[in-house]
């Protein structure tokens, strides 16, 4: 079996969650066999020099399908956004080293923020009751997938930036009285760096998906880089062979 | 069925599409979509003496039909090239090319005599990076310095000698011209074009290198043309490269001059490009009877 | 409202858009589309002394993300445009600008000094096209030759002069630091790159003149580039193009440091683009709060 | 009222008319209220730097639509091709000169290579049956547009490449005991140059319709250039403003 190909996807679906966030799931039968929570996928976009790497969100084996949420950046997500049931997308997938769950029976901390909550949800599925999401978004507006982890058991809690939907403020400040074992993080940066250091106050380990912009996705162009903490002082990794997933201590947080 | 294998420099490569250094890394990661004996050859990611880090991120930005990289030849160096990846490469059944960049003719010129006593097949001397000797502007970019930086190489090398030349020229035709002279086997042509991106919402270059290398389909033409105005400088062969992506591109880069070509950013969008490039070619040869792949090369008939 | 006006060597364009030379004729196909006082100004086809006949078909040929042209400069010549196309021009409510090209210095000065007697608001010194003397090379692919025309010209005109560089080069800072020395006035940069296509059925190249001048989508990160280097080598204005498209484009021209853009081969596949373009550049002033598209000017923040 | 303008129209009907050859309707009101005989409009194509200038086969004022027949040649006009009935596609028309009906009580001989025949459907129409058509093509496989003369009233004479349909041979073996007036031509250069010296020889004026590759399609860019007979010696003129259509005799047929 190929660890990744590409594959030729019919859309199944492809419907706006919240004004300019989109859930598109396609059929993609091999790829749904081999991927892992935290992988993406390299999407094709017609007239694109290069694919949008895009995170799994929903993994079902036994439809065979794949799902995807993502927002509206630029031009090639926007080109994505009109993707309808019957087209087709290509993809390449799974890429990237997903997060690794681990041990299941472990209390699970998600932290996410906005588009960095939908890789988490396929991560939540083993876990269960025993995970709880903290999220960020911009607003209410901005909301997503909160009946998704719901329907999992997941204790969910909710911060928007502008209060005008549960906790007015940040993501880490939902954590507090929250007991976890575990940490899987997805979202922007100095979310990502507060969670961890949370983490690292707790004594707890703590995973985060990072971003970088792409070209090949599997390691062969060296184009996104992140700079990790190594024996000999920091140098240069790649978000789409080494991570997405890293443990926390291993990304230099500042260059 | 039509020949296919092409002779460049001495080298024979069975078939004439290579992929270009940089977009390929050391050929592991795209042995997942097929043998790397689908190949003519692969050069390899450039190397330097010494490992090197590159640029910090972000290293890639779009552009419309192309994109640029400002990855600074991130590279774990030659004797780590030599041992963890030339050995597991000559296995593979295709052509390995060394791609080398140096800071100091020195720097090639060790590494030339270095790779001289390994199983590489040809020499692939880039002389269009930035950040070497001469104040920031490239060896490329001056028939001068193109010259000797080949002449210097050229004594210490023996492997065949191809070198790779930078788009950012006035007069390519003179700088094919002085690298021959100076002892070229062949020429590679072209590197990236110096390319920008700003970010509008920052206002910052997307790229934290500021600037960086244009490369994909928006570049063809000029390296048709480039090809073109060389081929009709040099004896010597020409590998062709420069926004291929399609068989079509393959056929008229070797009509403009070329004898075998690279295929380099397409790779990224769909990494069979190769595959599918090989079957185009081969069909149009028989659709066209043209006996063998190296009847096309220069072929075109100018007005 | 943000202010969209802008000043070019003591000119001033009601906004910041001006139509590229040779792609707009003189202004009257476009007049279908939108009053030509849409447009901060017009730059108006090459003008030679004589009529010139242009060259051969075919003269276009699409790339991807670009298309190559080789119209050759055919005009009515200047005394032509001076009688015929200038007086109506002038009412038109639009700055006017004319683009000129020589095959001696002499020409040049002619020229400059005719339009020096006339209602246009500037003078754009073409210093990229083909067919000058120099056995061939353009006076724009050198420090010395491009200086040397200018500072001619310079004597000759009474007007803002502005010179037009041609991107074919290895130093464009150089290049454009030695135009600002001879004397002008401002500098618009870039014209088209050359480029070939084949084709693969006749393996004839498309262009009857075998090369052409690449413009579109594909050229503007090397645009980009070459104004953001140029810009911190000149105190003159610079005005930016080459494969501006959107307005997004259009800003970060401004940033890397154009105080206005010219608006070329977009205009072939959507007329309207300019209008798009300004309305695009008044709502992004007014949601960041910028009071003017001149603040624009320079503001990428580099790495 | 514009001479030319930009047009978002809605396809209604894009269908196959033989292997290779498309007859696409579109929806404009108002390029069909000007529009004639012999005019053409440049079809955007998405992605691509140029528009594709395509003849226009057919114009239904009342009901507001324009029809187009091409044949696949490269990538733009495949794009076309798999346009579907909904969708949109954008006109820059209607451009360039058209045919001069003139008298249309003359006999008319319609003399079109390939693809060339389209744009004399809608010159025959007033002519009926004063019109006859004498075609051109490759095969019985690409023989179009036969039924649509006829149903004009039109006298239709075909000939073929490979003498699998009509006449084995060439469009002017036909016209021998044709009378006509006038003659309207468009199709590959050699043949529109033998039909022109046909009508030179019978004295009568002849009109040819003209390829350049394009890329303003208005007259604005010079790049359509076609060398033309003029008062003093050979000139460029443009395809797009100063014809497609011209009198054959200002036509330079050798360069
Ligand atoms: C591993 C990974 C997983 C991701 N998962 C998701 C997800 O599940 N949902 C989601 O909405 N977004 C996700 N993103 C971000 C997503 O890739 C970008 O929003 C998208 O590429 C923007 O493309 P665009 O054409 O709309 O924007 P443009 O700005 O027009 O894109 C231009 C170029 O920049 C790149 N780019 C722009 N922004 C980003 C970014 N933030 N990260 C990486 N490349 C970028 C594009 O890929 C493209 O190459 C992920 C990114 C990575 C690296
Ligand atoms: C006034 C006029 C009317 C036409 N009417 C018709 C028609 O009714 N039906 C029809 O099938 N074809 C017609 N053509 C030809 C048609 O424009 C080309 O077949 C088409 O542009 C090819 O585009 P492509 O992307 O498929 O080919 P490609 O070869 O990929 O195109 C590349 C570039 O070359 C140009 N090009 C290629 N071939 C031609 C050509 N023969 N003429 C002009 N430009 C060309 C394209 O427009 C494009 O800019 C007409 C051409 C002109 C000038
Ligand atoms: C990500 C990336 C990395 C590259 N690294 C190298 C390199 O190390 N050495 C080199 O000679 N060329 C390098 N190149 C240039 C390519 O080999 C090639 O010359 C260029 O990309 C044009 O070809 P293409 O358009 O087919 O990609 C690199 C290109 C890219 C896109
Ligand atoms: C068809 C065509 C004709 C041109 N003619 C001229 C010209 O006469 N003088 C000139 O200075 N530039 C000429 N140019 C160059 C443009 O002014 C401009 O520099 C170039 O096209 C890049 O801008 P763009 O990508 O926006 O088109 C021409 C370009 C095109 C496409
Ligand atoms: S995107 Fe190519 S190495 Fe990660
Ligand atoms: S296509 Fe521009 S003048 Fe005819």
């Amino acid at each position: 079996m190929k660890p990744y190909d590409t594959f030729d996807c019919a859309v199944l679906q492809n419907r706006e969650l919240a004004p300019g966030f989109f859930d598109l799931t396609v059929s993609c039968l091999q790829a749904a066999q081999t991927a892992r929570a935290g992988q993406f996928a390299q999407l094709m976009v017609p007239g694109k020099t290069l694919r949008r790497p895009i995170s799994i969100c929903e993994i079902d084996r036994n439809q065979g399908t794949l799902r995807f949420v993502f927002g509206v950046r630029g031009g090639g997500t926007l080109q994505l956004s009109r993707l309808k049931a019957g087209d087709q997308v290509n993809l390449l997938a799974p890429l990237g080293n997903g997060f690794n769950l681990g041990d299941t029976s472990r209390r699970v901390l998600l932290a996410g923020g906005g588009i960095g909550v939908p890789p988490l949800l396929e991560a939540a599925k083993p876990f269960g009751k025993r995970a709880v999401l903290t999220a960020g978004f911009r607003s209410r507006d901005a909301v997503i997938l909160k009946e998704d982890f719901e329907k999992l058991g997941c204790g969910v809690r909710i911060a928007t930036d502008d209060g005008s939907f549960g906790h007015h403020g940040l993501v880490t400040d939902l954590v507090e009285d929250i007991p976890f074992d575990v940490v899987f993080a997805c979202g922007p940066k100095p979310m990502l760096r507060a969670v961890a250091a949370l983490a690292h106050r707790r004594g707890v380990p703590c995973f985060v998906s990072m971003e970088e912009r792409m070209a090949c996705g599997i390691g062969a162009c060296l184009g996104c880089a992140i700079q990790l903490q190594g024996e000999n002082g920091p140098y240069y990794g790649h978000v789409c062979k080494d991570g997405p997933v890293f443990p926390a201590e291993t990304i230099v947080w500042e260059e | 069925m039509a020949e296919l294998e092409v002779q460049i420099a001495g080298v024979s490569f069975k078939n004439p599409l290579i992929a270009a250094s940089g977009t390929f890394g050391f050929g592991h990661e795209f042995q997942a979509f097929y043998p790397l004996s689908t190949l003519g050859g692969i050069s390899c990611k450039g190397l330097t003496l010494e490992e090197r880090p590159g640029n910090p991120p972000p290293r890639i930005a779009e552009t419309p039909g192309g994109m640029l990289n400002s990855v600074g030849l991130q590279n774990p160096g030659v004797e780590h090239f030599i041992r963890e990846d030339l050995p597991w490469l000559k296995r593979q059944g295709t052509g390995v090319i060394a791609n080398i960049a140096g800071n100091t003719p020195e720097d090639y010129c060790a590494m030339a005599e270095r790779l001289s006593e390994e199983p590489v097949d040809m020499i692939e001397l880039n002389i269009s990076c930035p950040n070497v000797k001469q104040g920031g502007a490239a060896f490329g970019t001056s028939c001068e310095s193109a010259a000797s930086i080949t002449s210097a190489v050229r004594r210490h090398c023996k492997k065949p000698l191809m070198v790779k030349l930078s788009p950012n020229v006035a007069d390519i035709g003179g700088i094919a011209a002085a690298v021959e002279d100076a002892g070229a086997d062949a020429i590679s042509m072209i590197n990236t074009l110096t390319g920008m991106r700003i970010d509008i919402r920052t206002r910052r270059p997307i790229l934290k290198n500021n600037t960086g290398g244009l490369s994909g389909p928006a570049l063809l033409p000029v390296a048709l043309r480039m090809v073109w105005q060389a081929s009709s400088r040099v004896k010597i062969p020409i590998v062709g490269l420069g926004g291929i992506s399609t068989w079509q591109d393959v056929v008229e880069m070797l009509l403009a001059g070329a004898s075998a070509v690279q295929i380099g950013t397409v790779l990224f969008s769909d990494p069979y490009a190769p595959v599918k490039m090989l079957k185009g070619l081969e069909t149009y040869l028989e659709e066209n009877h043209v006996g063998s792949a190296a009847e096309l090369t220069g072929r075109v008939r100018s007005w």
